[in-house]
């Protein structure tokens, strides 16, 4: 009962949050309700008892992301609404509802996997995030460690793109320029 | 309370992990040198990167032979799975990562090479690729896939101009739509059969033999659309011409075989065992998918005016035509694709590195684009040599006998009528027809009109430099004289595909 | 109807999906549509867990979780290229950005 | 013996090549003489063999090579000296030494004298080739060699628009003909297996009717355009283009009288199938007709000749088509001497009037060229067939046939011809040589041929005199070889009778042409007379309308056919089907590469466009696939 | 050295070309000259060492190229091939030989080198693919022939060639594949060798598809009727050597493949598709005539010639039957000649005048007398007038085909009209009448080095016309063979009755050393 009653309620929730998401022209509503949306979702988890995901959605999503969205907004200073000229909607919309409408046909649609046995069965007692936990280290290592390098990878790339490396183009620039601008470089190391 | 688990080290057999590791290691250590000692030349990275590559190849060449042994071996957990696609795309994506690398070594300078980050993301772009196509693992692959792409991105945008930001940018946005589709189709998977490793799946679905169809064809819809748009299937193409445009000619020759065979690896993996339980509807769309990719990628390339961008084309049209080899399914076809994407890899990274060499830094004189066809009027005039070489690259991409392409043109062919699919075989074989227009219209540039503007030979070798010229030459030489590995590189390829049981 | 079982949840999620779709469409300020991409992955999220709730296995968990990592990475990389973008052109409006074409 | 028989042959090929070395350079004397010499030479050896034959009575076969052997097929080199071969020799050879003599004095002045002896000796070779070959192939090739040096000669003043359309004409309507020929080369072969004459005919007997029939029909074909009987005839006339000499030896002598060689060749063919035969007679009978009709009127000195030579070509194949192989011959015999005979005087004749051709504007000539009068008017009652000249025996020899063998149309058809003959022949050498010195109005100043040039003629005009009395000799020789018949009326009174009438008939219409043109007010003819303004006038000088219709109707109508055909068919359909379907791609190309429009949120949509459709089919798929029990049940409730 | 005389006639010209490379380019015409005189000796040498009395191949040579796929370099020669080889290395001499002063003359010899290495390949060739290479690699130097020193026009000459026939043999390419997979289901392994798929007995309805398969690719290569299109266009813009090798060799490549593929493989399809290909033929030979005669411009009237030609060839081919097949074979050397020596005179003329539109000319034959009798020997061997070479094969071929059909045989015989039509209205045009231009006046007649290419085409044209033995011999050996092969696959009964069999060829041959 009370299940029913939360589903509804986030599922309510999140869609309206998700919709204001994607419609409004306010970029300050369009990030806030997005993180209202992610902090619903976390709900969920915490409903199906996937503890440990509420918590990571929680700080990665509103922590991080939400922080870096934040961040990159200020820099791009769209506080103010954007102006987007959209072309025909009913492509868009059409698209999307045929889309929705086709999968919940089917999905609607009670899935007949009984016969499902589980793999890495939840042991009652145990807390989630202990066998979490157990599951990562052990049967996960790989893309644990894989999804290590991806996020290295991706603060390399952050790096590179955003800092001043990017500014100009050692492509066209000849020897001297060069040269100055890394003396330049050396000397502010020297102060920092 | 849960009972500790205790794992045997050697039932792990961490070997497998260990083609994989070398490239990141090798990442790290770039990085750590760029820490302590700045500002190096980019000679000692390309050197590193090639050195670390090498012992890769050693390395995979030592899993081989344990393939060779004792057939496909599962690692840590079993998660890693090294059967003989792995090894054999392993040994593609590295090998053309050797071919790719001594690139970086141009006459001119440019943005990219200049920071050892380039090097190391490159390395590890490699590592993701690898472990894409060594394990069944939904996860797994999907990590492996992302980190790729996250590097590549990267890599394209340092080169530093609006075109390739610009390339990114499109490139990162429907990589992240993909990547959507990809957990989405996976999610469904999941649901049917409470697993994410492809052969649990298979086993689950053919023990309830295909019951939910329904949601089996969504998963696979979704999961088509994320593996079709690295791969670049007609309609998920739209990026190649543009990314291709955008970035540098050698990264673009890259883009065109490695993404691609590690992709298509994985499609191998789930689509196959779905063609061969006979749902008919995956055959049918793939089916379109090849004819649509083949057929509207050529007609495309036939109009186009820049030589990067036919290029682009024509490599969408060589993966549609290879991907026609995941529809027949038979032994033959699979070992047709790796024999293939061998040969085309060396063709098209050397026609690439032709463009790559004549490159300038800003556009040529009363030009639009870097390589448009009227840079090459003439061109024999002006440096016959590099106008001979390219000219062998486009008669091997047209699939003239004996240079590379002809012979995976024709056993790819064969298969199909092997396999049954004789329109199919035709279909394939009127397009290289079409194909041929496109190729000759650059060599019809190059040899019978006149030049539009008076080059000084120069302007067609701005670039070269000894590691560029040999990499053509390298290039060149395996396009020639391809007919005399085909016999050892077929024997090979069809033992490994055969033994992983495809 | 007041027993939530797993396709409230699929079909939750699907909805959710579309919704991001619809975003990924009609967004044409990069930031905006990158909001897009991650509800597309988060709706993906919903389900994951709800099926791993219900077949008692936590595979589908660790999925969300790797989703979660890769969602945050994109975002990294994806901020990066939109201030390159951004520095050169002061914009990051996609419209701006059709120099290729044909 | 074989010795004679190579001379015979080849010598001519000598000369041919001897001249041609001198083909570049300037006129030479020596490029006639020896040819000339050689023809001499030829004609030696062919009358060597003739006593031989005529004595002996067996002939001489000699295979010199293979030509070409594959599979079944086996053709050699082989020559046959026989009775009719020999005939053919003797005939060719004399008429041509007669004429080579003849033409190094007509042919003095022209710069092109070298070549024409060169041609004229090859002409003779091929000849040689056609009448002694012991094969089909072996006839065909000096068929074709004959009408090559045909078209050299009747071209070889080809500065001349005229003349080298009628060496075309001349070639291409003989190639019509030779495609029948050539069918039934082919029939001979695959229904006998080989083409020599001996096992040929050998076989022909066992084979059924219609078969023999068809292979008469197209063989004769053949003999058509060669001799150039109705409906091929035109290119006779126009031939005359070329230089008199030619005129004498090709479209007189010889080469127009092969298709009266290849039916005597072939008579135990045309023996099996006598309702052909009939047919070559009608037709002959009315060729001979036909051809004397338009020489009535002709106002050309050469082409007046050409139809009396077409006409006589009648005779003969009426002979021939009756079964009176031999006499065919002999007429063929005698007819190239006096004809040649004629043609020469001709030739000497325009010498005189500096090619004038028109012999209204002569007259009177007698007096300054007493020879070639002479000899022109032999000639004339030659060919009239007035007792005892050869024409007479030769002649009325076919006319009895026809009247023996009952065919009394064809009979009275060829008797009235003789008159018209007569009639024609003597308008000529009345209006050439008697009546008023016309041609002081032209101020020309006619002279006599040279001495040597008559002397050359005098054989023939010997011959034309007495050939008549070798019939019987003759008669004896050949018959060795082709079926004896001896045609005499058995009715002394009836025989007499034709005699007679006929001669009586012949001098009537002498006398009547010599009345009528010696008239003292015979004016130039300028189209205001009421006989020019009569239709039968114009229907004649026209010819018919016949080549009028071939222009108009056959070579414009294939001219315009063959540009339709290049401009419409080739390139507005062939090509343009070609080139319309590599557009098709190139324009979808153009068209759909809109697509690719370079903007994100296009390519987006693209994306998630593809995701749908996919998604859509699957749903369809889906639900069929789960339904597919209901969806049975539907189906088989509606009864598919 | 002559168990690999085959592999060396085909990699030395190849050889040579790349050394080419080296050679100066003022001495670079003599070094082609004495590569292509040597190729020839060689050629020469073959034909000396071939013994004509067999019917099989010889000098055959085998190396493994893709075993596991059955793919090896397989090579040898039968009397079918022979003397089309020579002929290449003979025309590949002269062309070289008599080349005027050309733009990078280099570039064009060394070409015109590779070009040969395709050519005698595709003669040699015994294995499919290998066959396939050669076929396909003979495109290349082609292309850059016409499209280098070709007309205004050639660029879309040489692509439209290129890409027609390429589309072609692509579908032949299949049917070639789908044969190795009848093979490998008949004897399960696979095998590209000809010998080998001789021995195949296929089901008819395969062997129908299979012709068509091939057809497609020959018949473009030949060009029959509706697939002609690209040759006027090639003849006309290429070079005089261009129009020369293509005529003379590279058209042959069709014919050729039609007997050594299509008609011992498919017995029944040739016989099924006789009749319509007959037709094709006869259109061919009547219809392009008679596009010829419309031409103004006299280089497009020999190419038209030639496609009515090879209509006769063609017909030839089908008639099945050893006369026919001989006959074909023949004429292909034959039209090879003459028609190659009719580009040249072409090419003579316009070399003077730099235009061959014939309205240009007339009256030529009191400027040029020697010209014009080589011009007109050639047009009359053209025409095929009897002792002259083409007589002989279309004789033959005519003989051969009325076994088959009468009536057909009627039509196509119309060919020694319609072609004596065109050929004397043209040399009309040219020759005869005044000299109306000016610039006619005082042209210089055919000097030394056109001399040295045409006057051995002219014996040739004369001497095989009167003595083709040596040749016919040669070749009615193989082609029997071929035919009794036929007829001994043939499944229907119609084909085993069109197909004649020469069981009693032994007492019959003795026969004919009777004579």
């Amino acid at each position: 009962m009370f299940e029913a009653v939360a589903f509804y309620l986030f599922a309510f929730l999140t869609i309206s949050m998700f919709y204001i998401a994607v419609t409004t022209s306010q970029a300050l509503y369009a990030i806030s309700s997005l993180a209202a949306g992610m902090i619903f979702i976390s709900a969920f988890f915490f409903i199906l008892g996937a503890d440990f995901l509420g918590a990571i959605q929680i700080v990665v999503y509103s922590g991080a992301v939400m922080a870096l969205y934040a961040f990159g907004m200020m820099f791009f200073d769209t506080t103010r609404d954007v102006k987007e000229k959209h072309g025909n909607k009913v492509i868009v919309i059409g698209l999307s509802i045929i889309s929705a409408v086709l999968i919940v046909l089917i999905v609607g649609a009670p899935i007949v996997g009984s016969n499902i046995e589980a793999l890495y069965p939840i042991t009652e007692g145990a807390g989630n995030t202990q066998e979490v936990g157990m599951v990562l280290f052990t049967k996960y290592l790989v893309p644990f460690e894989v999804a290590a390098v991806m996020l290295l990878v991706a603060m390399i790339s952050g790096i590179v793109l955003a800092g001043k490396k990017m500014d100009l183009s050692l492509t066209l620039m000849n020897e001297q320029e060069i040269l100055k601008m890394r003396e330049e470089d050396k000397t502010k190391k020297v102060l920092s | 309370m849960l009972s500790p688990v205790n794992v045997s080290i050697e039932s792990l057999n961490l070997m497998t992990l260990v083609p994989m590791l070398i490239p990141i290691i090798g990442a790290l250590l770039i990085i750590v040198i760029d820490l302590f000692n700045s500002d190096q030349h980019k000679s000692l990275y390309v050197m590193l990167v090639l050195l670390v590559l090498g012992v890769d190849f050693v390395a995979l060449m030592d899993s081989a032979g344990v393939f060779e042994k004792n057939g496909t071996v599962m690692g840590v957990f079993d998660v890693m799975l090294i059967d003989g696609l792995a090894i054999l795309s392993q040994f593609i994506i590295v090998g053309a990562s050797m071919l790719f690398i001594p690139l970086a070594l141009t006459h001119k300078r440019f943005h990219e090479f200049s920071y050892p980050e380039f090097f190391a993301l490159f390395l590890f772009m490699i590592a993701g690729f690898q472990f894409m196509v060594a394990t069944d693992n939904l996860i797994l692959i999907f990590v492996g896939l992302e980190t790729a792409s996250l590097a590549l991105y990267t890599l394209i945008a340092m080169h530093n101009r609006d075109k390739s930001f610009e390339a990114a940018v499109k490139y990162f946005t429907m990589g992240a739509l993909a990547a959507g589709f990809f957990s989405f189709g996976s999610m469904i998977f999941y649901a049917l059969t409470g697993s994410v490793e492809i052969n649990q799946i298979a086993a689950v679905l053919s023990a309830n033999n295909y019951e939910d169809i329904a949601f089996v064809l969504i998963g696979v819809v979704f999961l088509l659309a994320s593996l079709g748009f690295k791969l670049s299937m007609v309609p998920f193409h739209t990026w190649t011409p543009d990314v291709y445009e955008g970035s540098s000619a050698a990264l673009a020759g890259y883009m065109s075989i490695v993404p691609k065979i590690a992709a298509f690896v994985v499609a191998m993996r789930l689509f196959e065992f779905l063609i061969h339980s006979g749902v008919v509807w995956l055959e049918v769309i793939l089916y379109m998918g090849v004819v649509l990719t083949m057929t509207m990628a050529n007609i495309w390339a036939l109009v186009q005016t820049d030589v990067k961008r036919m290029l682009a084309y024509s490599s969408i049209s060589h993966a549609g035509f290879v991907m026609a080899a995941i529809l027949i399914g038979t032994t033959q076809s699979n070992s047709a694709l790796f024999l293939y994407w061998i040969l085309f890899s060396f063709t098209n990274l050397g026609s690439f590195s032709m463009l790559w060499i004549s490159r300038q830094k800003n556009l040529p004189a009363h030009q639009q684009s870097d390589h448009s066809y009227d840079k090459f009027a003439g061109m024999v005039k002006a440096s016959p040599v590099a106008a001979t070489i390219m000219a062998l690259f486009m008669l091997s991409l047209a699939g003239v006998p004996p240079f590379a392409l002809f012979w995976g043109k024709m056993y790819m062919i064969s298969s199909a009528i092997t396999g049954g699919y004789t329109v199919l075989a035709l279909i394939m074989a009127l397009n290289s027809a079409i194909a041929g227009y496109y190729y000759l219209k650059l060599i019809v540039y190059m040899f019978m009109k006149e030049p539009v503007v008076e080059y000084d030979g120069r302007v067609f070798s701005a670039n070269a430099t000894l590691p560029l010229k040999t990499i053509i030459g390298v290039a060149a030489i395996g396009t020639i004289f391809a007919f005399l590995a085909v016999n050892q590189l077929l024997d090979f390829i069809t033992v490994f595909v055969y033994n992983s049981g495809y | 109807m007041m027993e939530i079982g797993l396709n409230h949840y699929l079909v939750l999620s699907t909805i959710l999906f579309a919704i991001g779709l619809v975003g990924v469409m009609r967004r044409k300020n990069l930031l905006m549509l990158f909001f897009a991409t991650e509800i597309l992955l988060n709706s993906v999220n919903i389900s994951f867990a709800a099926i791993s709730h219900y077949y008692g296995d936590l595979t589908g968990q660790m999925f969300a979780f790797f989703v979660i990592a890769i969602a945050a990475s994109e975002v990294a990389v994806g901020l990066g290229l939109l201030i390159v973008w951004h520095k050169k052109h002061n914009n990051i409006d996609l419209d701006s950005m059709s120099t290729m074409r044909g | 013996m074989e010795l004679f028989l190579y001379t015979a042959l080849f010598s001519p090929l000598v000369g041919s090549l001897f001249a041609a070395l001198f083909g570049a350079s300037p006129k030479t004397k020596i490029a006639g003489i020896v040819p000339s010499i050689l023809l001499g030479v030829s004609f030696l050896s062919s009358f060597i063999l003739l006593i031989l034959v005529m004595v002996t009575g067996h002939t001489i076969h000699v295979e010199m090579m293979t030509w070409m052997a594959t599979g079944d097929l086996y053709i050699p080199f082989g020559f046959v000296v026989d009775q009719v071969s020999v005939t053919m020799m003797i005939v060719v050879t004399l008429v041509s030494t007669v004429v080579h003599v003849y033409a190094i004095g007509y042919m003095e002045h022209d710069k092109g004298f070298n070549r024409f002896f060169s041609y004229l000796s090859a002409f003779v070779f091929s000849m040689m080739i056609l009448v002694m070959s012991d094969n089909f192939a072996g006839l065909f090739i000096g068929w074709e060699g004959v009408g090559l040096c045909s078209w050299l000669l009747i071209g070889f003043w080809y500065h001349k628009e005229s003349a080298s359309w009628a060496a075309n004409e001349a070639f291409i309507m003989n190639r019509i003909a030779d495609l029948g020929m050539l069918i039934g080369i082919f029939m001979i072969y695959w229904n006998t297996g080989t083409l020599q004459y001996k096992e040929a005919f050998a076989v022909m007997p066992s084979l059924e009717h219609d078969v023999l029939t068809w292979m008469g029909i197209f063989l004769f074909i053949g003999a058509m355009g060669k001799s150039a009987q109705f409906p091929l005839h035109t290119w006779l006339a126009d031939a005359m283009e070329g230089p008199t000499p030619v005129s004498a030896l090709i479209h007189a002598a010889t080469m127009v009288t092969a298709g009266v060689y290849l039916v005597v060749r072939a008579h135990p063919l045309y023996d099996l199938i006598p309702n052909v035969g009939l047919f070559i007679a009608s037709l002959g009978a009315f060729v001979a007709l036909f051809a004397a009709s338009m020489a009535l009127v002709n106002r050309d000195m050469k082409r007046v000749i050409a139809y009396s030579t077409l006409s006589q070509l009648g005779y003969m194949f009426a002979a021939a088509g009756l079964g009176a192989y031999w006499v065919a011959l002999f007429h063929l015999m005698a007819h190239a001497f006096f004809k040649a005979l004629l043609f020469l005087g001709a030739g000497n004749v325009m010498h005189a009037m500096h090619d004038e051709l028109d012999p209204f504007k002569m007259g009177g000539l007698r007096k300054v060229m007493k020879g070639t009068f002479v000899m022109m008017t032999v000639a004339s009652v030659a060919l009239a067939g007035i007792f005892p000249l050869a024409g007479f025996f030769s002649k009325d020899l076919i006319l009895e046939v026809a009247f023996v063998e009952q065919h009394y149309i064809i009979y009275t058809v060829l008797l009235f011809t003789a008159g018209l003959t007569a009639f024609y022949s003597f308008r000529l050498v009345a209006l050439i040589f008697h009546g008023e010195d016309r041609y002081k109005l032209f101020g020309i100043h006619p002279h006599e041929a040279y001495k040597f040039m008559l002397v050359a003629m005098s054989p023939l005009l010997i011959l034309a005199i007495i050939a008549g009395s070798l019939k019987l000799s003759y008669f004896e020789m050949i018959t060795k070889l082709l079926p004896i018949i001896e045609y005499h009326v058995h009715h002394p009174a009836v025989y007499w009778t034709m005699i007679i009438g006929t001669q009586l008939f012949v001098i009537t219409a002498i006398a009547y042409a010599y009345k009528k043109y010696t008239r003292k007010d015979i004016k130039v003819p300028d189209g205001t007379s009421k006989m020019e303004n009569s239709f039968v006038y114009k229907l004649l000088i026209n010819q018919y309308y016949i080549p009028y219709f071939y222009e108009t109707y056959i070579i414009k109508a294939y001219r315009d056919l063959s540009e339709v055909f290049w401009i419409k068919v080739d390139q507005k359909i062939v090509d343009a089907t070609v080139d319309g379907i590599a557009n098709v791609f190139y324009q979808t190309g153009e068209k759909t590469r809109v697509m690719q429009s370079g903007n994100l949120s296009t390519m987006l949509k693209w994306m998630v466009a593809g995701t749908v459709v996919l998604l859509s089919l699957a749903v369809v798929f889906g639900l069929a696939a789960r339904h597919s029990g209901e969806i049975k049940m539907f189906l088989s409730g509606l009864g598919v | 050295m002559l168990d690999h005389i085959l592999s060396i006639l085909i990699f030395f010209p190849a050889l040579a070309a790349m050394l080419g490379f080296v050679v100066n380019k003022d001495s670079m015409r003599s070094y082609g000259i004495a590569v292509a005189t040597i190729e020839f000796f060689l050629a020469l040498w073959l034909w000396f060492a071939f013994d004509g009395n067999v019917s099989g191949m010889q000098f055959m040579e085998q190396v493994a190229l893709v075993p596991t796929f059955g793919i090896n370099y397989i090579v040898g020669v039968d009397g079918i091939s022979l003397f089309i080889i020579i002929l290449a290395a003979f025309f590949t001499m002269i062309g070289i030989a008599s080349l005027g002063e050309t733009k990078d003359i280099k570039n064009m010899i060394i070409t015109l080198l590779f070009l040969q290495m395709t050519m005698v390949g595709v003669f040699a060739a015994l294995d499919a693919i290998v066959f396939y290479v050669f076929w396909e690699l003979s495109l290349v130097p082609m292309l850059y022939i016409i499209g280098a020193w070709g007309g205004p026009l050639r660029i879309y000459a040489s692509v439209k060639f290129f890409l027609y026939t390429f589309a072609g043999s692509l579908v032949m390419l299949v049917g070639m594949l789908f044969m190795a997979y009848f093979y490998y289901q008949a004897t399960g392994q696979w095998s590209f060798a000809i010998l080998d798929w001789y021995r195949l007995i296929l089901p008819e309805s395969f062997q129908i598809w299979l012709f068509v398969a091939f057809f497609i690719g020959f018949a473009i290569k030949v060009p029959m009727f509706p697939f002609h299109t690209w040759l006027p266009y090639a003849h006309g813009q290429a070079p005089t050597i261009g129009s020369v090798i293509l005529a003379a060799i590279l058209l042959k490549m069709g014919t050729y493949a039609f007997i050594r593929f299509s008609l011992p493989l498919f017995p029944d399809a040739s016989v099924y598709f006789m009749y319509p290909i007959a037709v094709l033929a006869i259109i061919m030979i009547i219809y392009t005539a008679m596009v010829a005669y419309a031409q103004k411009d006299i280089k497009q009237v020999v190419a038209y010639s030639s496609v009515s030609h090879m209509g006769v060839i063609i017909l030839g081919t089908f008639a099945l039957n050893v006369e026919g097949i001989t006959g074909s074979i023949f004429l292909m050397i034959a039209h090879g000649v003459v028609s190659g020596a009719l580009f040249f005179l072409v090419g003579v003329i316009y070399d003077r005048r730099h235009t061959k539109l014939m309205s240009e000319f007339g009256g030529l034959a009191h400027v040029m007398p020697r010209y014009a009798t080589i011009f007109g020997l050639m047009l009359m061997a053209a025409v095929g007038l009897p002792l002259t070479i083409n007589f002989v094969g279309e004789f033959l071929s005519l003989l051969g085909f009325y076994k088959q059909s009468h009536i057909l045989t009627l039509l196509a015989g119309i060919a020694i009209i319609v072609g004596a039509i065109y050929m004397l209205a043209a040399y009309k045009k040219m020759f005869f009448g005044e000299v109306t231009k000016e610039e006619n006046r005082n042209l210089p007649d055919v000097n030394k080095r056109e001399l040295l290419a045409l006057i051995p085409l002219v014996i040739i044209t004369v001497w095989l016309g009167i003595y083709p033995k040596p040749l016919l011999g040669t070749i009615n050996t193989s082609v029997e063979s071929v035919v009794q092969l036929m007829h001994e696959k043939a499944l229907s009964e119609e084909a085993k009755t069109r197909i004649p069999s020469l069981n009693i060829l032994i007492n019959k041959t003795s026969a004919k050393e009777a004579h």
